[in-house]
C-alpha cells in the first residue's frame, strides 16, 4: 500500500474530476456528496504519505512501471508531502463551499441541468493539477500538470461571471505565456542532455559543458514559474483574480496555487539545477526581486481600499517573502520557507473565505464597510483577526514564528543581500501592520455607518446575520490552525522536512549507479525488472 | 547557587490569560466578572509573593525552557529585577482593578467586558515581560502588551480616540518590529543566550556591529519607555480611561518599556560593555535632555493627564539614566525607581480621575476650589506630586538619592546637577496644580468694587464635599499610603529596596558590596 | 523581465521603455542560447543519444507497438497522455460551465440572417456522402495508431469533427445528429474514467498504476501491453470526441447568444447578463 | 540555426502580439502562434540527418538502430503540447464569448476600464 500511495494521490482527484460530472450528469444528486468523500479520500492519502516520509526516506513511484529517465517517476519526500497535504487540506476546506460566483450573478440566474456538480469537477481537476506538480519528477509532466491545474483554475475563476471573465482571460494570457515560456526552456534543457528527469539532469549537465544554451533555459524556466507565483514585477495577473474570483476559489487559490510554483522553482533551481552557475545566479536575481515584491505589495497594499484587492497585494508580498527565503536557500531558509508556506496558506486562507464571504454574500466589500462586524459577526472578527497576526508576524500565532525563522535565515546568509532582506522583511511586516490593523479598527472600534448592512442587522434573535456554515467552518477551522501552528510552533518546525542540499554534481551518481539502485528496488511489488 | 527550576513562575503567569475566558463570559454578570479579575490578581500576587525567598537567596526560580524553534525557547526566570517589576505590577493591578470598577461604572461606559479581559491579557504579559528569562520571551509577551493594550487605549473609540490609537500602534509596533530584528541578531551572534547578568555580547562582534544593534535595541524598547524622540504617542494616548493611562504608566507600558532598558543595560550588554562601546554616556545625555525636555514641556500642558504623561516621560528616564551609567547605585536607585514611581504615578492618575469622574473636569484651569471639596483625593494627589519632586521620606527621594550617588560614583558629576534641576521643575509644574485647586478658583463670591463688607445671605452655601464612591478614592489612598511606607521602610512588605540592590549587586558583579558604597539615605 | 506578458499595455514613458528592454533582453537571450545549441540534425546529439535509443530500439519488444510515437504515448509516458486528456477534459468542462450550458438547451428563434446560411443542398449532400467515411476513418485511425500515425487523440478528434460537421451543415434547426450535450459529457466522462480504469486495474494486479504489463490478458508482455494501449487510446478517443462535441455545443450555442443578443440591439443593453 | 531563429522570430512575434495588440482575440491568436514556436523548437530537437519517421520499417526486433529513426520523444510531447495548445484555445475562446456577451467588445483598454 506504501509504495502505491504516490501513484494514487494523483489519480483519485483525477478520476473525481470525471466520476462527479457524471454522476451529476446520470442522477442529478449525489454529486456534492461524492465530491467530499474524494476530497476527505485524497487528504487522508496525502497525510498518510506525509507521515510515511517523516523517516525521511522518500516514496518514489514508477509511472507505468517505467523508470525515468524513460518513463515518468514521481516521489513524495518531505518537502512534496508537505506541499501535498497543504493542497489537499485546502481544497478539502474550499471543496464544501459554493462553488459559482453568485455575487456577482454568475450564469445570470441560471443554474446549470448537471448542478455544480461541473464546478466540483473542475476544482478537483484543479487538486490534481497542483498535486501533480507536486509529485512528478519530470519536466515535461509537470508542464502538463501546470496546465490542468491552469486550465480548471481559469474556469472556476471566469465562473464568478461578469468581472471575473476579464480577470480569468488575463489570467490565461499570463498562464500560458508562462507555461511556454517554461516550455521553452526545457526544450533547451532537453536538446542540452536528452532527458528530462529532474534526477538524470544534473548527472547529464554535469557531463556538458556550460554554456549560454544552458543560462537561457534555466532562466526561460525561472521566468514562467515566475510568472506562475506572481513573483513581482510577473504579478500583474493575480489582483483582478483574487478580487473577482468566486470566494471559494479565491480562497484556494490564494492559498496554494502561487505557493506550488514557487515549490517548482524550489525543486528545479535549488535543487535539479544548483550545481549550475547559471541556476545560482537565477537565485541571486530572485532574491532581489523578492525584496521588491516584498516592498511594492506591501506598499500598494495599502493603497487600496478594497479588501480582497488588498489582500491580493499581500500575497504578492508574501510570495516575495517565500522567494526571498528560496533564493537564500540554505538549510534554515527553506525550513522559513517553508513555515511561511504553511503559515500564510491557512491565514491568507482564512482571510480570503471571510473577506469572500463578507463581499459576496453581504457587498461589504470596503475596508470602512467593515465598520462594526466585531458586534454583528463576532466570531469572524476573530477568526480575521488572528488570521491578520499572523500575516503581520504577532505572536503568538504561526505567522510570528515564520518571520522569526526567515529574519534568522537572512541574517545568516550575510553580505548586502541579506542584510536588504532582513530590511524588507521587516518594512514587510510594518507595512502589513499598516494595512491590516486599519481593517482590524474598523471591525472593533468603528460603528457601522448609518443605514448600512451592519448598522441595520440586529445583534440577537432568528434574523442576526450568519454566514453559510460550511464558510464558518472553513474561516473557524483556519484560524485555529493558524493559532495552534503559533503555539506548537516546535511541533509544527520538527515536521518540515530538512531542505536536501544537493550533493556536488558529478560526484553523486551517474546513471549506471542510477540503474542499480532501481535494481535493488526490484523485489518489492509491483516494481519490474528491466530488461 | 543553582537555580530551582519549578513551574510557578508560570502561576503568576497564567492568570491573567486563563481568567480572560470567563471574563468574556460572564459578560451578563458583572459582579462575577470582576470577581474573576481580582481572582486572578490575587493569585498572581501570591504566586509573585512565593517565589521571593528564594530570589532574596540570591537563586531564582526558574520554569523549565520550552522549545518554540531550534535555539529558540520561552523560558521565564525570577529573578531580582523581574520579581521587583511583578509584584510592583500585581499590587497595582489589583488596585486599578478595583478602580477601574468605580471609575468605569460611574461614568456607565460601554464594552466593560471587552475592557477587563484585555486588561487582564495586559497583566500577564507584563508579568511576563517581568519574568522573561531570555529575548525572545521578553519579546512575545512584549508584543502581546501591545496588541492587548491596544483596545484599552481605543476604549472610547471615538475619531479623535482613533486617531490616537494609531499613534500609539505606530510607535510600539515600529518598536516591536525592530526590536525583533536586534533579537535576531543577538541570537545569531550568541545562540541561546538568555539575560545573563552583566551582559553577554562582548566580544561577539565589532564594535560598529555592537552599536548599530544597541541602536537597534534602543528604538525597540526605547519607544515604549517613551525615550525621547519617541515619545510622542504617551500623551496623545491619554484620551483613554483614566485606568488605562495608569496601567500604561504604572502597571504596564511604558514601565515595560523602562524594564527592558535595564534589562538591555545590564543584562544583555552589561555596563562595562557599555561604557566599552562609548555608548553609556549618550545614552545617559539622552536621558537627561529627555528629563529636562519632558518637564519643562510637562509645564505647558494644560490639561491634567497630558501633564502627568509628560511627567511620566521625564520620570522613566531616571531610570534610563540609570541603567546607562551602570554603576551600581544608580542601577539600585533605578531598580527602586521602578517601585517608586509607580506607586507615585498611579496615586496621581487616580486622583485625576476620580476629579474627572466626580466632576468632568480634566484640565488643570478648570481645577479651581476642587482640593476643598474632595480632601481625600487632593491629599493622595499631593503625597504623589510631592514623591515625584524627590521629597524626603517618600519613596522618589530614595531612587534620586542613589541615582545622584551612582552618577557621582561614575564621575559623572552632572548628574546630580540635573536631579536637582528635575526636582524642581517637578515641583514646578505640580505645584500649580495643587495650588489651583486649593487655593484659587475660590467659592467666595466675587465683590462689588468697593465693597469690602458681605452680607450672610451673599456668602456661597458652604461647600459640600464631593468625594466620589470608596471605589474611586479608596485606591489612590491605598496607593499614597503604600508610597508613604515604601519611603520610610524601603524594605517593607516584599522588600523592593533589597530586590533593587539584588538586581545591581548581580550586573556589576556580586564583588562590589554595594552597601559599603552606600554612604547616605536611609539604611537597611 | 518586466511585466507580465499579456498584461501591460506598452503605451507611454516608462513602462514602454521597460517593456521594450524586457523583450530585448529576451530576444538577446535566446539568440545566444541558441547559438549554443547542438547543430540541427546532428545524430551524436544528447537528445539523439540519451534517452530515446531505447524508445527507438526497444518500443517494438517491450510494448509491441512498431508506432513509436503511439509507445511512448501511451506506454512509456502513459501518465502525461492521461494529463494531456484531463487537460482537454479540463476545457470541455470549462466551456460548458462558462457558458452555461442551460442556455443552450434553451429554445430560441435563430437570429435572422442566420439561417441561410445553413440548409445549402450541395453542402448537405457532401456531408451525408462524407460523414459515414470520416467517422470510419476515425476508427481506422485509432486502431491503426500503433503500427501507423494517428491514435487515440487523432481518431477522437477526427470522429468528434464528423459529427459537428452535420451539425454545422445543417444548422440547429436540422433533426438532432449525434449525441446532445449531456450524452457528449456523458461519453467524455466515461472517457477519462476509462483510462484511469486501466490504471487503476494495473494497480489491483499489483503493477504500478498504468502499468499495463501485470493485466491479466494472456499472452506474452509485450502483447498484453499492446491490448493494453489499444484500450487507452479507445478512451482517449471517446474522451477527445464527447469533448469536441461539448465544446461545439456550447461554443455554437455561446456564439448564437452572442448574435442574438447583438440583433436584439439596445433591448438589452450590455452589462445586464451576470 | 536558421530553423532557431525562425522559432525565436515567432516566439517574439508571439509573445509581442500578446502584450501589445488592443483586441483579446487578436492576443489569443497571438498566444497560437508562440505555442507553434515552442512545438517547432522541440520538433528541431527530434531531428536527426539520415533519420526516418519513427515508425518500425521492418518487423523483427533485431537490427533496429537508433540511427535510423527520428527521436520519438519530442513528437510525443508535442502531440500532448498541441493538445494543450488547442484546449487552452478553446476554453479561452468561450472565455471570449462570455466577455463580449457581456461588455460588447473585446478591446482591453476599455475592459480594464471597465474592471476598475
Amino acid at each position: 500500500m506504501r509504495e502505491s500511495l504516490p501513484g494514487l494521490l494523483v489519480a483519485v482527484p483525477l478520476a473525481g474530476a470525471a466520476l462527479v460530472p457524471l454522476i451529476g450528469a446520470l442522477f442529478r444528486r449525489g454529486a456534492r456528496e461524492t465530491a467530499l468523500v474524494l476530497h476527505a479520500g485524497v487528504f487522508a492519502i496525502a497525510l498518510a504519505l506525509f507521515a510515511l516520509v517523516q523517516d525521511g526516506a522518500p516514496i518514489a513511484y514508477a509511472m507505468g512501471g517505467w523508470p525515468g529517465p524513460w518513463g515518468i517517476e514521481l516521489r513524495l519526500d518531505g518537502l512534496s508531502a508537505l506541499m501535498a497535504l497543504l493542497t489537499a487540506g485546502m481544497a478539502c476546506f474550499a471543496a464544501p463551499l459554493d462553488l459559482s460566483g453568485r455575487r456577482s450573478g454568475a450564469a445570470g440566474g441560471r443554474t446549470s441541468p448537471f448542478g455544480d456538480s461541473l464546478l466540483r469537477g473542475v476544482l478537483l481537476l484543479l487538486l490534481a493539477g497542483l498535486l501533480g506538480i507536486v509529485a512528478t519528477r519530470d519536466l515535461f509532466n509537470l508542464f502538463v500538470f501546470m496546465e490542468i491545474s491552469s486550465l480548471a483554475a481559469y474556469t472556476l475563476i471566469a465562473a464568478g461571471g461578469g468581472k471575473a471573465t476579464i480577470a480569468a482571460f488575463r489570467y490565461l494570457l499570463a498562464g500560458t505565456a508562462a507555461g511556454s515560456l517554461y516550455l521553452f526552456g526545457v526544450g533547451f534543457l532537453y536538446a542540452l542532455t536528452g532527458t528530462l528527469n529532474m534526477d538524470d539532469l544534473p548527472v547529464q549537465l554535469a557531463a556538458a559543458a556550460p554554456g549560454a544554451a544552458l543560462a537561457t533555459g534555466v532562466t526561460l524556466i525561472a521566468i514562467g514559474l515566475s510568472i506562475k507565483a506572481a513573483l513581482f514585477p510577473l504579478h500583474g495577473w493575480l489582483p483582478d483574480v483574487y478580487v473577482f474570483a468566486p470566494t471559494a476559489t479565491t480562497g484556494f487559490i490564494a492559498a496554494v496555487m502561487a505557493k506550488v510554483s514557487a515549490y517548482a522553482l524550489l525543486r528545479l533551481l535549488g535543487e535539479t539545477l544548483f550545481g549550475v552557475e547559471a541556476g545560482a545566479f537565477v537565485l541571486d536575481v530572485l532574491l532581489w526581486l523578492g525584496i521588491g515584491g516584498v516592498l511594492v505589495g506591501g506598499a500598494l497594499a495599502i493603497a487600496q481600499t478594497d479588501v480582497a484587492r488588498m489582500l491580493a497585494w499581500s500575497s504578492i508580498s508574501a510570495m516575495g517573502t517565500i522567494l526571498i527565503a528560496v533564493a537564500v536557500g540554505s538549510e534554515l531558509a527553506v525550513t522559513a520557507a517553508l513555515f511561511h508556506v504553511v503559515a500564510h496558506a491557512l491565514a491568507k486562507g482564512c482571510f480570503f473565505f471571510a473577506a469572500g464571504a463578507l463581499a459576496g454574500g453581504l457587498g461589504l466589500s470596503r475596508v470602512q464597510s467593515w465598520a462594526g462586524l466585531a458586534s454583528r459577526l463576532p466570531g469572524t472578527a476573530v477568526a480575521v483577526t488572528v488570521a491578520a497576526f499572523s500575516l503581520i508576524g504577532l505572536p503568538p500565532v504561526a505567522g510570528f514564528f515564520s518571520k522569526y525563522l526567515l529574519l534568522a535565515a537572512t541574517w545568516n546568509a550575510g553580505g548586502a543581500a541579506g542584510a536588504a532582506a532582513f530590511a524588507a522583511l521587516i518594512a514587510s511586516s510594518l507595512l502589513a501592520a499598516v494595512y491590516l490593523f486599519r481593517v482590524l479598527e474598523a471591525v472593533w472600534f468603528r460603528s457601522p455607518a448609518q443605514g448600512s448592512l451592519l448598522a441595520e442587522a440586529p445583534r440577537t434573535g432568528p434574523e442576526r446575520l450568519r454566514l453559510p456554515r460550511p464558510l464558518v467552518f472553513a474561516v473557524g477551522a483556519l484560524a485555529a490552525l493558524t493559532l495552534a501552528g503559533g503555539l506548537f510552533a516546535a511541533a509544527v518546525e520538527r515536521r518540515l522536512p530538512r531542505w536536501p542540499l544537493p550533493e556536488p554534481v558529478g560526484a553523486a551518481s551517474d546513471l549506471s549507479r542510477l540503474d542499480s539502485a532501481r535494481q535493488e528496488g526490484a523485489g518489492t511489488p509491483g516494481r519490474r525488472v528491466l530488461r | 547557587m543553582t537555580d530551582p527550576v519549578s513551574l510557578r513562575p508560570f502561576a503568576a503567569l497564567l492568570p491573567g490569560i486563563v481568567a480572560a475566558l470567563p471574563i468574556l463570559l460572564c459578560r451578563r454578570r458583572p459582579n462575577l466578572r470582576e470577581g474573576v479579575t481580582f481572582l486572578a490578581g490575587a493569585v498572581q500576587l501570591a504566586a509573585a509573593v512565593s517565589m521571593l525567598p528564594a530570589t532574596l537567596d540570591g537563586a531564582a526560580v526558574t520554569t523549565p525552557e520550552i522549545a518554540l524553534l531550534p535555539g529558540v525557547a520561552l523560558q521565564f526566570r525570577a529573578d531580582a529585577l523581574g520579581l521587583l517589576f511583578l509584584i510592583l505590577s500585581s499590587v497595582l493591578w489589583l488596585a486599578t482593578s478595583a478602580y477601574s470598577v468605580g471609575y468605569m461604572r460611574s461614568l456607565k461606559y460601554g464594552h466593560q467586558t471587552g475592557y477587563f479581559a484585555a486588561f487582564a491579557v495586559a497583566a500577564a504579559s507584563a508579568a511576563g515581560i517581568a519574568l522573561a528569562a531570555n529575548l525572545v520571551t521578553f519579546l512575545i509577551c512584549y508584543e502581546i502588551l501591545t496588541v492587548s493594550t491596544w483596545p484599552l487605549v481605543l476604549h472610547l473609540r471615538k475619531p479623535r480616540v482613533l486617531a490616537s490609537g494609531r499613534a500609539y500602534l505606530a510607535y510600539t509596533l515600529f518598536a516591536g518590529q525592530l526590536l525583533l530584528g536586534a533579537v535576531v541578531w543577538t541570537a545569531a551572534l550568541a545562540p541561546g543566550a538568555g539575560f545573563t547578568p552583566g551582559g553577554f555580547l562582548a566580544g561577539s562582534a565589532s564594535d560598529g556591529a555592537l552599536r548599530v544593534l544597541f541602536v537597534l535595541f534602543l528604538v525597540g524598547v526605547g519607544a515604549k519607555a517613551a525615550v525621547f524622540p519617541l515619545h510622542g504617542w504617551l500623551p496623545a494616548a491619554m484620551v483613554a480611561p483614566t485606568p488605562v493611562s495608569a496601567l500604561l504608566h504604572a502597571v504596564a507600558v511604558v514601565k515595560a518599556g523602562a524594564f527592558g532598558m535595564l534589562r538591555i543595560t545590564g543584562w544583555v550588554f552589561g555596563p562595562d560593555l557599555m561604557w566599552a562601546l562609548d555608548l553609556a554616556l549618550p545614552l545617559a545625555l539622552l536621558a537627561g535632555g529627555t528629563i529636562l525636555f519632558a518637564s519643562l514641556r510637562a509645564m505647558t500642558e494644560d490639561h491634567l493627564k497630558r501633564r502627568l504623561a509628560y511627567s511620566t516621560v521625564s520620570q522613566l528616564s531616571y531610570i534610563v539614566l540609570g541603567g546607562a551609567i551602570g554603576s551600581p547605585l544608580a542601577l539600585a536607585g533605578a531598580a527602586f525607581h521602578i517601585a517608586a514611581h509607580g506607586f507615585l504615578k498611579i496615586t496621581l492618575f487616580f486622583c485625576a480621575g476620580s476629579v474627572y469622574a466626580a466632576t468632568g473636569k480634566d484640565r488643570i484651569s478648570q481645577l479651581g476650589g476642587l482640593g476643598r471639596i474632595m480632601p481625600i483625593t487632593f491629599a493622595a494627589f499631593a503625597v504623589g506630586a510631592l514623591g515625584m519632586a524627590g521629597f524626603p521620606f517618600l519613596p522618589g527621594f530614595l531612587s534620586k538619592w542613589n541615582l545622584g550617588l551612582g552618577g557621582m560614583d561614575s564621575g559623572q558629576h552632572w548628574v546630580a546637577a540635573l536631579l536637582a534641576t528635575s526636582g524642581a521643575l517637578n515641583l514646578a509644574y505640580y505645584f500649580p496644580v495643587l495650588k489651583t485647586a486649593v487655593f484659587e478658583g475660590s467659592p467666595a463670591p466675587r465683590l462689588p468694587y468697593g465693597r469690602t463688607i458681605v452680607r450672610a445671605e451673599e456668602l456661597p452655601p458652604r461647600p459640600r464635599l464631593i468625594e466620589p464612591t470608596p471605589w474611586l478614592w479608596a485606591p489612590p489612598v491605598f496607593a499614597a499610603a503604600a508610597a508613604l511606607v515604601l519611603g520610610l521602610f524601603p524594605d517593607f512588605g516584599p522588600g523592593f529596596w533589597s530586590l533593587a540592590e539584588a538586581a545591581a549587586a548581580s550586573v556589576t558583579d556580586g564583588a562590589r558590596d554595594l552597601t559599603a558604597l552606600y554612604r547616605g539615605g536611609p539604611s537597611r | 523581465m518586466s511585466p507580465a506578458p499579456g498584461k501591460t499595455r506598452l503605451r507611454h514613458g516608462v513602462p514602454r521603455i521597460l517593456g521594450a528592454l524586457a523583450f530585448a533582453a529576451l530576444l538577446g537571450g535566446l539568440v545566444a542560447g541558441i547559438r549554443d545549441l547542438p547543430r540541427l540534425g546532428d545524430p551524436a546529439s544528447p537528445a539523439a543519444t540519451h534517452v530515446s535509443p531505447r524508445f527507438i530500439e526497444a518500443a517494438a519488444r517491450e510494448t509491441g507497438a512498431a508506432n513509436m510515437v503511439t509507445a511512448v504515448l501511451a506506454d512509456y509516458r502513459g501518465y502525461d497522455t492521461l494529463g494531456e486528456t484531463a487537460v482537454i477534459f479540463a476545457a470541455g468542462l470549462g466551456c460548458l460551465i462558462i457558458l452555461a450550458l442551460a442556455a443552450a438547451d434553451r429554445r430560441e428563434t435563430p437570429p435572422p440572417g442566420l439561417t441561410h446560411r445553413f440548409g445549402s443542398p450541395i453542402l448537405d449532400v457532401s456531408a451525408r456522402v462524407l460523414t459515414p467515411w470520416i467517422l470510419m476513418f476515425a476508427l481506422y485511425v485509432l486502431i491503426h495508431g500503433h503500427v501507423s500515425p494517428g491514435g487515440g487523440f487523432q481518431g477522437g478528434v477526427l470522429f468528434g469533427s464528423g459529427l459537428v460537421v452535420v451539425r454545422l451543415v445543417r444548422g440547429r434547426r436540422g433533426p438532432a445528429f449525434g449525441p446532445g450535450p449531456r450524452a457528449a459529457l456523458v461519453l467524455a466522462c466515461a472517457g477519462v474514467l476509462a483510462f484511469l480504469g486501466i490504471g487503476f486495474l494495473a494497480m489491483a494486479f499489483g503493477g504500478e498504476f498504468l502499468d499495463y504489463g501485470t493485466l491479466p490478458l494472456g499472452g506474452d508482455e509485450a502483447h498484453v501491453r499492446e491490448l493494453a494501449t489499444l484500450g487507452v487510446e479507445a478512451a482517449v478517443f471517446a474522451a477527445v470526441a464527447g469533448t469536441v462535441c461539448v465544446l461545439f455545443a456550447t461554443i455554437s450555442a455561446g456564439v448564437r447568444e452572442t448574435e442574438a443578443a447583438r440583433s436584439a440591439g439596445s433591448a438589452s443593453p450590455p452589462g445586464s447578463d451576470g | 540555426m536558421t530553423v532557431y531563429l525562425f522559432i525565436v522570430a515567432l516566439f517574439i512575434l508571439g509573445l509581442g502580439g500578446m502584450s501589445l495588440l488592443p483586441n483579446l482575440l487578436r492576443k489569443l491568436l497571438a498566444m497560437n502562434v508562440m505555442q507553434v514556436a515552442v512545438i517547432v523548437f522541440f520538433l528541431a530537437a527530434a531531428f536527426k540527418d539520415g533519420a526516418s519517421v519513427p515508425i518500425l520499417a521492418e518487423s523483427g526486433p533485431e537490427g533496429i538502430a537508433a540511427e535510423g529513426y527520428m527521436n520519438p520523444l519530442p513528437h510525443t510531447l508535442m502531440l500532448t503540447a498541441i493538445v494543450v495548445s488547442v484546449s487552452t484555445t478553446g476554453l479561452a475562446l468561450g472565455i471570449l464569448i462570455r466577455i463580449r456577451r457581456r461588455f460588447d467588445t473585446l478591446n482591453e483598454v476599455s475592459l480594464l476600464r471597465r474592471l476598475r
